[in-house]
């Protein structure tokens, strides 16, 4: 069903529809981070769409490709019953420079999931009238789902109690010990890459 | 919004005289109250216990006494883990550190040895230490899948039992070795040919 | 379970009868009347609902008024994991709660982090607060966490504040001495131990 | 304190006109979950709601890229504790929509009554927790112990009572046990009677009625708007229920209702989760019906499925067969896919990356409190500070899977 919508978005925006893909059933469309309003505005308002629902907006992370970050939409219509993938990407290899428009104005569930996508990934979204940090607190410093950050690095609020025994009551082996498969960073600094 | 689903409306409350007054709801649910209260009095005085397995299926009082009345655990239940032993008292492990992979939680610590070659009998690897944090250990039983020799098995039928401190938890080999299924079985129910009888496995016949 | 930790008298054993009784007095009454402030969080907060109703009971412990001020508790039960953003909060609760207080850390999250060793988590609550007691499982069964309470009744009866430290093996279904560590080892756990009580009591 | 006998002027003893701020949670008895509310209020009614979520961010998404495939189950069952095994299910279809398997008839069945089960005990647990904050203590004890034994069949079936990690890319652990239709009709037969006591207990309860009829009123137009799915979404009357608008696994043999409210208040939301848990249990007697007695509950299929333990014993192909899925994962083809199905508390998605190895590339998960929660300060701006504790409690909002 969402092949028409595919060829519908091809129609309207021609080449500025960077790709449209369809794998395992699901059907996507890349868009530059210009289009990026416009394409779900017309998505939303089209009649031959009618997505009402932002179901979902996550970024991926890639340190390898340049632009670095993909953020990714899932679209729904509860009354056409489609589903469509819009993707963008955005950043740097440094992870900076990663903005792209807010979809709040279009649909109001867009404003935790871009909150979301901010804290974790460092991707901004103009527009956005509140853009706090929301899994994550304050004082946290860098983006934890970025590939490049290590997911062991805490950053305590509270400093730990002091007293025997109290650091050294771990189990007798390390972080990443045990797991000679297992336990794959994806490049990460510091971790062997295992395949 | 249409989309071809036909939804059963939900009714809204009623809001008759009966609920508006308050108080015959107020008698209503307080006769449910005291006729569980009676049932209950009742199985107690004439010690009408219900069966321990099956006793959250009935009515009635189903408090279980816990620590002077047992309620015996399935059959599927993972409790503590145990290290199964071949017939010579050796534990069956090989070593290959599968079970430590496997585990999400890395409570296992496996540190490998070679037996001496008088002692080999076909068996190349033992672990010298065997160490499991079950206050680490988050009973997935993922270790248990991952072993090759049904060596580490969960089916003790005891939940890992609070301590104190920290340290008490580190369960070492010849704890886990001394720990059994809830018949007594400390062996394992691995069918390969034990080399210690004098056999040798399929597998190093290839 | 009766003499679970009474190798770890720490109080009352140089004094006189009078206060010994009166300290085994206190001890009893403590022990039979825990109230309790749960700071549920997590996945931990279903086995603790459960443990909470009829069926697993924990009036029958005497532990059964929740307080949901800290200031009117001595049982922080900590169900569930505590994140870093969380863990202000803990120690806020713990330290607004009046002496004597106990901890009881329920489940792995709790008691160590469990799997989840990343950057959101804190790997146990013993590292912000003292600990008595720590439940293993995740979550744990109710009959774990009666043994759990039992446990630290008889922490509280004894007198045993110590919090989680090194101490020599003690398997609380049996009651007895297991020894896994070398003699020598054993040796300077007793010797940590007594230092602690020492200190403690003198 | 101020001392009494200062001299005021009469202008300083009125009250500040600008509103008061008062912080509630995140440790705060009447709300379950670990929820944070900013809150500015005029007299008792809120003017203004900062909802606050994260305290219970356990890294789930970058866990998952440090495991395998088959590590994640674990932490999947930890998102949505109340029903771990729907969560399970769901994770289990994303992979193999990913590998292009399909599950065999009898797993079909089998996670379609477990999860049916879960979806029960979430309910219940929602439900019981919700009228225990509005001071209904017995009705939630009744739920407790109908959910107890649902746990009760868990744990035969599983081995666990709560955290199951039960699914297994492919199929399920393990077999239904012998007794397993007896006991699931027994369960089902227990809680229902139970629900229906405390039904009666509840709804004929002014007090109770008063509190949920017209409280947190949401329109269906802002609900699609605000992405709501499931039960919070039924209650304002959009009949959508991924089981009957997609139907995936063997959804589309069996005959159920969507309830749907009529204005979406608390009221509603209460009972589409009570009508809900009636319609389970209509679907797992069904599935009772028509499960197969015999037949495998995983595929065959070398790439995911671990060889049966008597071939890893005593041959060398099945032992190293074993050793590569162990050791370095199930193999998932690179790509991406979004997978959907209804858990508890509405739509349950996973969108998986990957890269072709035995590792998750990227797992992100749809959680559908998360964005549910995301509206809560539009339902309760407005209303009484009173108003927070039942309208929080209708939502369902679950630590784990809201701050994954």
């Amino acid at each position: 069903m969402s092949k028409a919508l595919q060829q519908k978005l091809t129609a309207r925006f021609g080449a500025r529809i960077l790709a449209a893909t369809s794998q395992h059933g699901d059907e996507a469309v890349v868009v530059a981070p210009a289009d990026w309003r416009e394409v779900h505005l017309f998505l939303r308002d089209d009649p031959s769409s009618q997505m009402q629902m932002l179901i979902d907006l996550c970024g991926v992370d890639y340190p390898d490709r340049e632009p670095r970050f993909e953020v990714v939409t899932h679209l729904y219509s509860l009354t056409k019953k489609h589903r469509l993938r819009v993707k963008t990407a955005v950043g740097d290899a440094d992870g900076d420079d990663a903005v792209v428009d807010s979809l709040l104005s279009v649909w109001r569930s867009a404003d935790w999931m871009e909150r979301e996508a901010f804290d974790m990934f460092g991707v901004r979204f103009a527009g956005h009238p509140d853009l706090r940090r929301i899994l994550t607190y304050p004082e946290f410093e860098g983006h934890p789902l970025r590939k490049d950050y290590p997911a062991a690095r805490t950053q305590p609020l509270v400093p730990y109690r002091e007293g025997a025994g109290v650091q050294g009551k771990l189990a007798p082996f390390g972080a990443d010990e045990g797991m000679p498969f297992g336990r794959q960073t994806h490049g990460a600094p510091g971790s062997p890459e295992v395949n | 919004m249409g989309n071809g689903i036909i939804g059963k409306p939900i009714p809204r409350p009623s809001r008759d005289a009966k609920v508006q007054a308050y108080l015959p709801s107020v008698v209503a649910g307080i006769g449910v109250t005291v006729k569980h209260f009676f049932k209950n009095t009742k199985e107690l005085a004439f010690g009408q216990r219900n069966d321990p397995v099956l006793e959250a299926f009935d009515d009635g009082v189903t408090t279980i006494s816990y620590p002077e009345q047992k309620r015996p655990y399935p059959e599927r239940f993972r409790g503590v883990h145990r290290l199964t032993l071949r017939e010579d008292g050796n534990p069956r492990c090989v070593a290959c550190l599968c079970c430590s992979t496997a585990c999400p939680a890395q409570c296992i610590h496996i540190v490998a040895g070679e037996y001496a070659d008088a002692d080999k009998k076909g068996w190349e690897k033992y672990p010298v230490s065997f160490v499991i944090d079950e206050l680490r250990c988050i009973f997935c039983g993922y270790c248990v899948e991952a072993c090759p020799c049904d060596a580490i098995r969960m089916d003790t039928g005891q939940h890992a039992v609070p301590y104190d401190s920290r340290d008490q938890f580190i369960y070492e080999r010849e704890t886990l070795m001394s720990f059994s299924d809830p018949s007594g079985r400390q062996l394992t129910e691995n069918p390969k040919d034990d080399p210690a009888r004098g056999h040798t496995p399929d597998r190093l016949k290839h | 379970m009766g003499d679970l930790t009474r190798t770890h008298v720490v109080e009352g054993s140089e004094q006189g009868f009078a206060t010994t009784r009166f300290q085994d007095l206190l001890g009893w009454a403590r022990k039979y009347s825990l109230f309790q402030y749960p700071f549920v969080t997590a996945c931990c907060g279903m086995e603790f609902m459960s443990f909470a109703s009829p069926r697993f009971d924990m009036a029958r412990f005497g532990a059964e008024a929740p307080r949901f001020s800290p200031r009117q508790a001595d049982l922080l039960w900590v169900v569930g994991t505590i994140s870093q953003r969380q863990a202000p909060v803990l120690r806020r609760v713990w330290e607004q709660m009046t002496e004597p207080k106990w901890v009881l850390a329920f489940g792995t999250c709790a008691s160590c982090g469990g799997f989840y060793d990343n950057y959101a988590t804190v790997a146990g609550i013993d590292k912000i607060i003292p600990v008595d007691v720590y439940v293993p499982g995740c979550p744990p069964r109710p009959e774990a966490v009666i043994d759990g309470l039992l446990l630290l009744q008889d922490k509280i009866a004894t007198g045993d504040r110590t919090p989680g430290i090194i101490k020599p093996r003690v398997d609380p279904k049996q009651g007895q001495l297991v020894t896994l560590r070398t003699p020598a080892d054993l040796e300077e756990s007793h010797a940590a131990l007594e230092a602690k009580v020492k200190r403690l009591g003198g | 304190m101020e001392p009494l006998d200062q001299d005021l002027d009469e202008s300083e003893l009125e009250l500040p006109a600008e509103p008061m701020q008062l912080k509630m949670g995140p440790a705060h008895p009447a709300m379950h979950g670990t929820v944070r509310m900013m809150l500015e209020v005029s007299g008792e009614t809120i003017v203004k709601c900062d909802v606050q979520v994260g305290y219970l961010h356990r890294a789930f998404e970058k866990m998952c890229e440090r495991g395998t495939w088959g590590q994640v189950f674990p932490y999947v069952d930890r998102l949505n504790y109340v029903s771990p095994m729907l969560n399970n299910n769901a994770f289990a279809m994303a992979v193999e929509k990913m590998l292009g398997i399909k599950p065999t008839e009898r797993c079909e069945y089998y996670r379609v009554v477990l999860g049916e089960l879960a979806r029960i005990c979430d309910h219940l647990t929602c439900n019981g927790a919700m009228a225990m904050e509005l001071g209904a203590f017995t009705p939630f004890l009744w739920f407790i112990k109908a959910r107890d034994m649902v746990w009760d069949i868990f744990e035969e079936e599983t081995g666990a009572r709560l955290t199951h990690s039960f699914g297994r890319i492919g199929g399920m652990a393990k077999p239904p046990t012998k007794r397993f239709k007896e006991h699931v009709r027994a369960a089902v037969a227990g809680v229902l009677a139970l629900v229906k006591e405390g039904e009666a207990l509840l709804l004929s309860n002014r007090i109770f009625i008063d509190r949920l009829d017209g409280v947190g009123v949401m329109t269906p137009e802002l609900a699609s708007a605000y992405g709501w799915t499931g039960p919070c979404l039924r209650s304002t009357g959009v009949a959508y229920d991924v089981r009957k608008a997609h139907p995936y696994s063997v959804y589309d043999r069996f005959d159920f209702d969507v309830p749907v409210g009529t204005t979406g208040d608390n009221y509603d939301r209460f009972m589409v989760r009570l009508e809900e848990l009636r319609q389970s249990a209509r679907i797992v007697a069904q599935a009772l019906e028509q499960m197969p007695d015999d037949g495998p509950v995983m595929v065959e299929d070398a790439r995911v499925t671990l060889p049966p333990k008597d071939e890893v014993y005593k041959t060398i192909e099945g032992t190293i067969q074993h050793f590569k899925i162990v050791m370095e994962g199930v193999k998932v083809p690179a790509g991406e896919c979004y997978s959907y199905t209804e858990a508890g508390n509405g739509e349950l998605g996973f969108y998986l990356v990957s890269d072709g190895s035995g590792t998750p590339y990227r797992v992100r998960i749809r959680p559908p409190c998360f964005i549910i929660t995301s509206a809560l300060h539009h339902l309760i701006e407005g209303g009484m500070i009173a108003d927070i504790v039942p309208t929080f409690g209708s939502m369902n909002m679950i630590g784990g899977e809201c701050d994954h």
